[in-house]
């Protein structure tokens, strides 16, 4: 019992060690921030293993708490993601007085995505997202010093707040129209009578919040821009991941009664969020505000995607994030070391950087190719696959819509490579010395972006543990 | 029946001479180039009159019919299983004629050449081209299929615009053969729909089948290709019509003539090979050679004669006006063809009544020799007066006797004096029209008396007039490039072709042509007819003198005459303003109101379009961007009014 | 034989460029590369009519087909017919004289040279797909390597032509994709042998045709959305203008033919506006050249006329209308190959390609003006060179439609014949003949690599120019397996 | 005595979220807002622990949830108002209209 416990909750437990062994350092000496990061590194990477070992299906606190393959695998992505963002803010948090707060803070919204991952019950969905949403407002504020930071922050904050009351309410419509919380036994519930159907919209919305779907994406950009690179990418991969997991979760698994129009609600939600997304990143010259805006788009092809509602669908998904943790955060990486080392964070900045630094541009360039989609780079594939997967349900009016829309977004990419390579620029960004840690971070996602794609047992391991509707 | 194969030499070893010089001539062999050049080609010369002599004399009859001997036959490009472009070889009587004419007139080329273009640059590139030329003639002469024909022609043509623009750097030359070559495509692209349609009906593309199939008034090819009908035209009239402006392109008729003028740009003795003796004379061979399909098809037939006609009035007039003595030449050279012309469009096939396409070959065969004849004579005195033009010229008779006698005879040859070679074909082909159609006779009648007007108006110009200063043109003679023997008349190579040819033009007159080359291959009895014959005679006799009086001295009579015809005279002083038509068309019309246009719009409209597309995506963009106003509170509303929408469509609207 | 040794030797190449040090380096071995390029598909070529003459008469030689994403039945398959064997040889040819040709490329010239490696590959791959996925995968995988070469390498208004050339092409490849999941969902898998023989429904061919259609057809310049063409050429450096015109374009003519054969019945329903927009654009193609004064833009310009030629072929819809798009694009990847690289030597020397500012280069260069003249010469058709093969048998295919409206295109399109005579006669007349400026008076010939280059490309248009035979003999029996699909119509309704 | 029927006590609790919601959206100073949004967050837990009472009375899922709701509204107060500081001491102001920096 007490060994099935540990096996299942294996995961969160290293967090909740991590986490507190990190308290205990911060009461006792200050060590050298040095230390401390490459122990958080290791640490992480033995998280990040603790997901490989002994797979066990169950379920915990009647039914509160469940585990699979599948979550066991996508726990996995979001702990590969958090080592990677950690070993690229390497430079950053170097000089950092509150280096362990922000461990603190970042462990602690992971592993509230974990139980939010795992959750079979509301309230624990609920507990998790919350728990996973607030330390990340925290987080956004972590320049204190920076006007935009704390802007941010309070943005967040307060909106995110709003979005979990309307979610609540969902919630509790749900709860009255069905009278259970729990996962298993609310499907037998779903009749999808109007009050029911409004609920469902309103945790839709509030989902839709969270992965930053037009029209509830407002507050990405802004959020993006003002806080630290780490937290942005955080906040760019990991957090729309695990709900993103939750959502396919709950849609093909609870909601599947009213299929037919979550179907519906997403093709909505997916067109808009495709062309506000592209719209609005063409203008952009902010980097951190130009990836948000076309992580928006990609979020509307993700839509796509599950909309499919096939085991190929909820596979494309994951498959889609495993490719687009590698490619944003190679993305974000390149940014955060020149952001922490120049402070620049404008695309004009980036004009002629491939004369002073070919590697950093080759990895930038490669990141963004695999946004676009690029082959042979990953993104091809996973965005390929996604939109493969819509097709299924024969609506070729978004099929068409999206493909076109990725032409726009060609555009916004290649302006960036075009601006790395072909502008002459007489202050470029002067050579860079990359800290090795981020150095290896970086490669390891490129590899990635590489690999990924071409290699398919990837997608066919993926597909084999992964839901259809 | 023997075998023929040895006549693929003819036609192979100037191409061999071309590629050699092409690659290598250049560097190596600009020193040999003409010799190499000349002696390949006095082998084919040599082939081809065995070539003649056995088919004509040996083996080309079979019980008194010559036969079509088709010699090779090799399946080049296969379109579809039935319809193919095969190189082949035909020998018939035209064709071994054409021989004999191309490969003796071209020899003669080449010889004059040696001295006339001595000591150019690009002395091996000349003979290079040259050879190509003749290659390519001979080609088109052997062409067995109707697509072969074609490739040649096309050959033909560009070898001619190689030749022409030969002094590249002399910009009217670059825009002559630009002209040539163009007017040329214009026709040819008649020449290929015409193939297509042939083709098509014909389910064939060799020569010889088309004939059998067109001819057999049975057979179903034949039936769908009259039945099928375009315009009111039966596609037979059309296929046929659009071969001919083919034909007409390259014989420089009306009014596909002028670039054949311009093209005088290029240097004498390829005037004289090209643009005299063989490639104008192309498009005749070309309807002689479908001549029996041409006899089904009595509109097509009816074109031809009056186009030949009013070609061979139209260029006489002109011709007695110009001042350029090879423009005179080229405009005679048209009026000529155009003999021939209407010699084969009034004829009918086989028999007596085959007498105009007999006659129309004859003068083919007899003009080739006097007409490179006056070509060259006129090179050599340009070579040595280093002009053009009648007026720098005069009393140069003292000066190169030679040239004069030759040119002397050429003259009474074209002017159709017996017993010169173009009294007898002009005979036969006056004989014909006689016969068969007396408006075409009265043309023919009186173009032949301006022939001996305009010819004789050019002799005199050149050999008497003004009494020559031996000093001028000694100066000149000093000048020039190339050392002159004693009396400025050039190298003895250059003397040598003078005096063959005219020889041949004196004899090849009797040759017993009307036993050799008839439509239907039998030999035909023609008798020349004193009675019939004073007429033109006397006429050109008058001519003579008229020409003789007017220019013999220098006099104001021709001034006179010329302000008395006024208005008719510049008319065609400028040519009948053709050329300038054709400038009005391309640069009024064309340019400005086709290329222009459409180079705009492309720009501007269908790419205008593209960019519009991005202009407008950006636009949208731009005048969205209030969405995101940074004030979290819209943030919400927004977020609210999301939930509103979503709420409404999904409860009320999509239930 | 292994056809991945066409994918794996540019990329071995493109590899070793990347570890190469100094300009001598990375060019010999793309050199090295290029050629073995060249010998490979020579000696496929070999074996492949050894098997044909072995009485080996199956439609795809040397076929071989892995699982890759085994969840959505995507294959690694891979084979070659006689169409894309003859693409492949184009394509080897002309990687070689791209590569003598940008001998001196000293800009970056290991980027430079990697990505025309990279380019090569991803035609190679497209040409000896069987699977359509396999073949969208390639096709996209050549169009990232030309936006950075125009960009990085180009001329005049560089960024905005790469960027131009990059979204058109893109959004080719959208509609693309869009037509291959239709085909996919409706026959669920992407072998085009499969899909041959199964079939897909009247209905959705209908409807998904114009999709692959029009996607392939911008690649291939179709009318109107051929716009990249003039700036993309204009603006890249030469070689990567050769690789544009004689392979990139190809690519897209080659999907069309391949999509046509797959969804005959919509081929045959939509052929009429498929004819009508080829003889749009081969008429309006030859008359806009005739304006441009840019010896760039003026080659560019007649490509969308002669790539015309190639739907026209393929609009006509009959095996020897087929055979002269096939022959067509072969021979005009060649011949403008050959006139970039010629446009390209000249500029290297005069610095300007405005045709009014050239002159009497005959004098100066004869060997890279005889070039020009060559090439020009296959352009506008002249027999022994491949431009007349290929014009003349699409006109005979053309011609068997009896059809009043097919006949007209058929004369329409003859006419440009004459018009292409017109600008390449002006353009030679002016830049090549006549008078020669001074400083213009002591410029040099050809180098070796130049001269290299182009005789290889005159010998290919020679080869095909006077023994057309040959080639026929190549593609004709591939012609006939797609006519043979192409009889299928109505099979399905 | 007669006690209120659900639909009743439904009205007040939606009166007060959407009241929570207004608030929300009129105020501009930050302390307000939240509170508005707190006001959001108790109609959902009069919603919860109505129907418990009044349609699932035999378990207490409902009331449960109430209670930890109440529990993370504090929490996300406290963060909240920490961050309100914050933005107090870079801005000089806690008016939501001064932190419009980023836009667009």
């Amino acid at each position: 019992m007490i060994y099935n416990l540990i096996i299942q909750l294996r995961q969160e437990l290293v967090l909740t060690v991590l986490i507190f062994l990190l308290l205990f350092i911060k009461l006792g000496k200050d060590r050298s921030n040095e230390s401390i990061l490459n122990f958080i590194n290791v640490a992480l990477l033995i998280n990040l293993g603790a997901g490989f070992c002994c797979h066990e299906t169950g379920a915990l606190f009647n039914g509160m708490f469940n585990t699979n393959v599948l979550i066991v695998f996508e726990k996995d992505l979001l702990n590969l993601a958090a080592l990677i963002i950690s070993m690229q803010s390497y430079a950053w948090l170097k000089e950092s007085k509150h280096l362990i707060e922000f461990y603190l803070l970042i462990l602690t919204s992971l592993l509230g995505m974990f139980f939010m991952i795992s959750s079979g019950n509301l309230l624990m969905f609920y507990l998790g997202l919350e728990m996973s949403t607030i330390p990340l407002a925290a987080a956004a504020n972590f320049d204190l010093t920076k006007r935009k930071s704390s802007e941010a922050a309070m943005k967040l904050i307060l909106s995110s707040a709003f979005s979990s009351a309307i979610l609540l309410l969902g919630i509790s419509f749900l709860y009255g129209t069905s009278g259970t919380l729990t996962f298993s036994i609310l499907t037998a519930h779903i009749n999808g009578n109007p009050l029911q159907m409004f609920a469902f919209i309103l945790l839709i919305s509030g989902f839709a919040f969270k992965i930053s779907a037009v029209p509830f994406h407002l507050w990405t950009a802004d959020v993006y821009e003002g806080s630290p690179v780490a937290v942005t990418s955080f906040l760019s991969v990991i957090s729309k991941a695990a709900v993103l997991f939750t959502l396919v979760n709950l849609l093909y698994k609870v909601f599947t009664p009213i299929a037919s129009t979550w179907y519906l609600v997403l093709v909505v939600l997916a067109a808009a969020t495709i062309l506000i997304g592209n719209l609005f990143a063409i203008r952009q010259d902010n980097f951190k505000r130009f990836l948000a805006f076309s992580s928006i788009a990609q979020v509307g092809f993700i839509l796509i995607g599950i909309s499919g509602s096939s085991q190929i669908g909820s596979a494309s998904l994951i498959y889609f994030i495993l490719i687009y943790i590698f490619s944003n955060l190679a993305a974000f990486g390149v940014v955060s070391v020149v952001s922490a080392l120049t402070g620049k964070e404008n695309i004009s900045d980036f004009k002629g950087f491939y004369k002073t630094n070919p590697m950093l541009s080759w990895v930038l360039t490669i990141a963004l190719f695999s946004l676009a989609g690029v082959p042979p780079t990953a993104g091809f594939f996973g965005k390929l696959f996604l939109m493969m997967a819509g097709a299924a349900k024969g609506n070729y009016g978004l099929i068409t819509f999206a493909a076109l829309n990725m032409v726009i977004s060609f555009y916004y990419y290649l302006r960036v490579v075009k601006a790395i390579f072909m502008d002459e620029n007489a202050t470029p960004i002067e050579k860079l010395q990359v800290p090795a840690v981020s150095k290896l971070a970086m490669y390891i996602c490129v590899a990635g972006v590489i690999v990924t794609g071409l290699a398919s047992v990837v997608y066919d391991y993926i597909y084999s543990i992964s839901i259809g509707l | 029946m023997s075998n023929y194969l040895y006549i693929l030499w003819i036609p192979l070893l100037p191409l061999a001479t071309f590629v050699i010089l092409g690659l290598f001539g250049r560097k190596y062999l600009s020193g040999i180039a003409g010799i190499l050049g000349t002696a390949s080609l006095l082998t084919s010369t040599i082939l081809s009159f065995v070539a003649a002599k056995q088919y004509f004399f040996v083996d080309g009859k079979v019980n008194g019919i010559f036969q079509k001997i088709v010699a090779l036959k090799y399946t080049w490009l296969e379109f579809s299983p039935n319809v193919s472009i095969d190189l082949g070889i035909i020998v018939d009587p035209i064709s071994v004629m054409m021989l004999v004419v191309v490969t003796s007139v071209s020899l003669m080329v080449h010889v004059f050449s040696l001295g006339y273009m001595k000591g150019e640059e690009r002395f091996a590139t000349y003979y290079a081209f040259l050879s190509l030329f003749t290659f390519s003639m001979l080609g088109l002469i052997l062409s067995a299929n109707i697509f072969q024909v074609y490739m040649f022609w096309e050959l033909v043509g560009v070898s001619s615009f190689l030749l022409i623009s030969y002094y590249f750097n002399k910009p009217s030359a670059v825009a002559a053969s630009k002209k040539a070559f163009i007017v040329t495509r214009f026709a040819d692209l008649g020449f290929l729909i015409g193939i297509l349609i042939l083709g098509f009906y014909g389910g064939t593309l060799d020569i010889g089948l088309l004939i059998e199939r067109f001819t057999s008034i049975h057979s179903t090819q034949f039936l769908s290709i009259t039945s099928a009908s375009f315009l009111g035209a039966s596609m037979l009239t059309w296929g046929l019509t659009l071969v001919f402006i083919g034909g007409a392109g390259k014989s420089a008729m009306f009014p596909l003539h002028i670039w054949l003028p311009d093209a005088m740009e290029g240097p004498t003795p390829v005037s004289a090979l090209i643009h005299a003796a063989t490639m104008v004379v192309a498009g005749v061979y070309l309807v002689a050679r479908l001549f029996p399909v041409f006899s089904m098809d009595e509109t097509a037939l009816t074109i031809v004669t009056y186009v030949g006609a009013s070609s061979a009035l139209f260029a006489a007039v002109i011709a007695c006006t110009q001042t350029d003595i090879k423009r005179v030449l080229a405009y005679s050279t048209m009026s000529q063809i155009g003999y021939m012309m209407f010699a084969l469009g009034i004829s009918k096939n086989g028999g007596e009544n085959g007498l105009g396409y007999m006659a129309s070959m004859f003068h083919l065969f007899t003009h080739a020799f006097f007409k490179s004849l006056l070509f060259l004579g006129a090179g050599s005195v340009i070579h040595m007066v280093h002009s053009n033009e009648m007026k720098d010229m005069g009393g140069l008779r003292k000066l190169m006797p030679v040239t004069h006698v030759a040119f002397l005879i050429a003259c009474l040859a074209i002017a159709g004096i017996p017993p010169f070679a173009g009294f007898f074909s002009k005979e036969e082909i006056l004989t014909a029209a006689f016969h068969e159609n007396k408006i075409v006779y009265g043309i023919a009648l009186f173009t032949a008396a301006l022939t001996s007007f305009y010819m004789f108006r050019l002799y005199f110009n050149i050999f008497w007039s003004k009494e020559a200063t031996v000093a001028a043109h000694a100066h000149d003679a000093h000048t020039s490039h190339d050392d002159h023997s004693d009396h400025g008349e050039g190298p003895w190579v250059m003397k040598l072709p003078l005096i063959i040819l005219a020889a041949c033009a004196v004899g090849v007159g009797f040759v017993p042509f009307s036993q050799l080359v008839t439509s239907d291959g039998a030999a035909l009895e023609t008798h020349v007819d004193v009675v019939f014959s004073i007429a033109p005679v006397v006429l050109s006799v008058l001519a003579i003198l008229l020409a003789a009086s007017f220019y013999k001295n220098k006099n104001e009579k021709s001034d006179k005459v010329a302000s008395a015809f006024g208005g008719f005279y510049t008319a065609a002083y400028k040519k009948f303003y053709v050329d300038e038509v054709y400038i009005f068309i391309t640069k009024k019309i064309i340019f400005p109101f086709i290329g222009q246009p459409i180079a705009w719009a492309d720009r501007n409209i269908v790419d205008g379009f593209m960019l519009l597309l991005a202009k407008t995506t950006a636009k949208i963009s731009e005048s969205i961007k209030g969405l995101q106003s940074g004030k979290v509170q819209n943030y919400a509303l927004y977020f609210f009014g999301g939930v509103a929408v979503l709420s409404i469509l999904f409860i009320y609207i999509w239930k | 034989m292994n056809l991945t040794l066409l994918i794996l030797l540019p990329l071995l190449t493109a590899v070793l460029i990347l570890l190469a040090k100094g300009l001598q380096q990375i060019r010999v071995i793309g050199l090295t590369g290029a050629v073995a390029q060249l010998g490979l598909a020579g000696w496929l070529l070999k074996s492949f009519l050894a098997e044909r003459a072995a009485g080996n008469n199956a439609a795809h030689l040397f076929e071989s087909n892995q699982t890759w994403f085994k969840a959505l039945n995507i294959n690694y398959h891979i084979g070659i017919d006689g169409i894309s064997l003859a693409m492949i040889l184009l394509t080897s040819v002309i990687v070689v004289a791209g590569i003598l040709v940008s001998w001196t490329m000293d800009k970056l010239s290991k980027e430079y040279f990697f990505l025309l490696v990279l380019l090569s590959m991803g035609a190679y791959g497209f040409f000896i797909s069987l699977d359509l996925f396999t073949l969208f995968f390639f096709l996209e995988v050549a169009v990232i390597p030309k936006f950075l070469l125009i960009g990085i390498w180009g001329s005049g208004d560089k960024t905005k032509s790469a960027m131009k050339l990059a979204l058109m092409l893109m959004a080719g490849s959208a509609l693309v994709m869009v037509g291959l999941f239709g085909v996919y969902y409706n026959t669920h898998t992407f072998d085009i042998v499969q899909i041959t023989q199964q079939g897909i429904p009247v209905g959705v061919q209908k409807f998904f045709f114009p999709f692959a259609f029009v996607g392939f057809g911008i690649f291939a310049a179709l009318f109107p959305f051929h716009t990249w063409v003039p700036d993309g050429h204009a603006s890249a450096p030469t070689a990567a203008s050769m690789f544009l015109a004689g392979i990139s374009m190809k690519l897209g003519g080659y999907g069309c033919l391949r999509i046509a054969s797959l969804m005959p019945d919509a081929a045959h329903a939509y052929s009429w506006i498929i004819i009508l927009l080829a003889t749009i654009a081969i008429i309006y193609g030859a008359f806009a050249t005739m304006m441009q004064t840019d010896l760039k833009y003026i080659n560019a310009y007649s490509s969308i006329s002669h790539c015309g030629f190639v739907i026209l072929g393929i609009g006509m819809l009959n095996k020897t209308s087929i055979n002269g798009a096939v022959i067509q694009m072969v021979s005009h990847g060649l011949m403008t190959a050959l006139f970039f690289a010629a446009i390209g030597m000249i500029y290297s020397r005069t610095h300007t390609r405005i045709v009014a500012q050239l002159g009497g280069l005959l004098k100066a260069m004869p060997f890279i003006s005889t070039v020009f003249v060559i090439a020009g010469l296959c352009s506008l058709g002249l027999p022994g060179f491949s431009g007349f093969v290929a014009e003349m048998t699409v006109f005979m295919g053309s011609w068997q439609n009896p059809d009043g409206a097919y006949r007209l295109a058929t004369i329409l399109s003859g006419a440009s014949i004459v018009v292409t005579a017109v600008y390449i006669l002006r353009a030679t007349g002016r830049a090549i003949m006549g008078p020669i400026s001074d400083e213009h008076a002591l410029l040099a010939d050809a180098t070796w690599n130049e001269k290299l280059a182009a005789v290889l490309l005159i010998v290919g248009i020679l080869i095909i120019g006077l023994a057309p035979f040959l080639i026929n003999h190549l593609i004709m029996p591939s012609t006939d397996a797609i006519m043979a699909q192409m009889e299928k119509v109505n099979l399905l309704k | 005595m007669q006690e209120i029927p659900l639909s009743q006590i439904l009205f007040v609790s939606t009166a007060l979220f959407f009241i929570g919601m207004y608030g929300l959206f009129t105020r501009r100073n930050l302390i307000t807002m939240l509170m508005s949004i707190e006001l959001m967050l108790n109609a959902v837990n009069i919603n919860f622990v109505a129907f418990n009472k009044f349609l699932f009375p035999d378990n207490l899922d409902g009331l449960f949830f109430t209670l930890f709701i109440i529990t993370i509204a504090a929490v996300e107060a406290a963060v909240a108002i920490a961050i309100i500081i914050n933005l107090y001491r870079s801005h000089n102001s806690i008016d939501v209209d001064d932190a419009t920096e980023m836009k667009y």
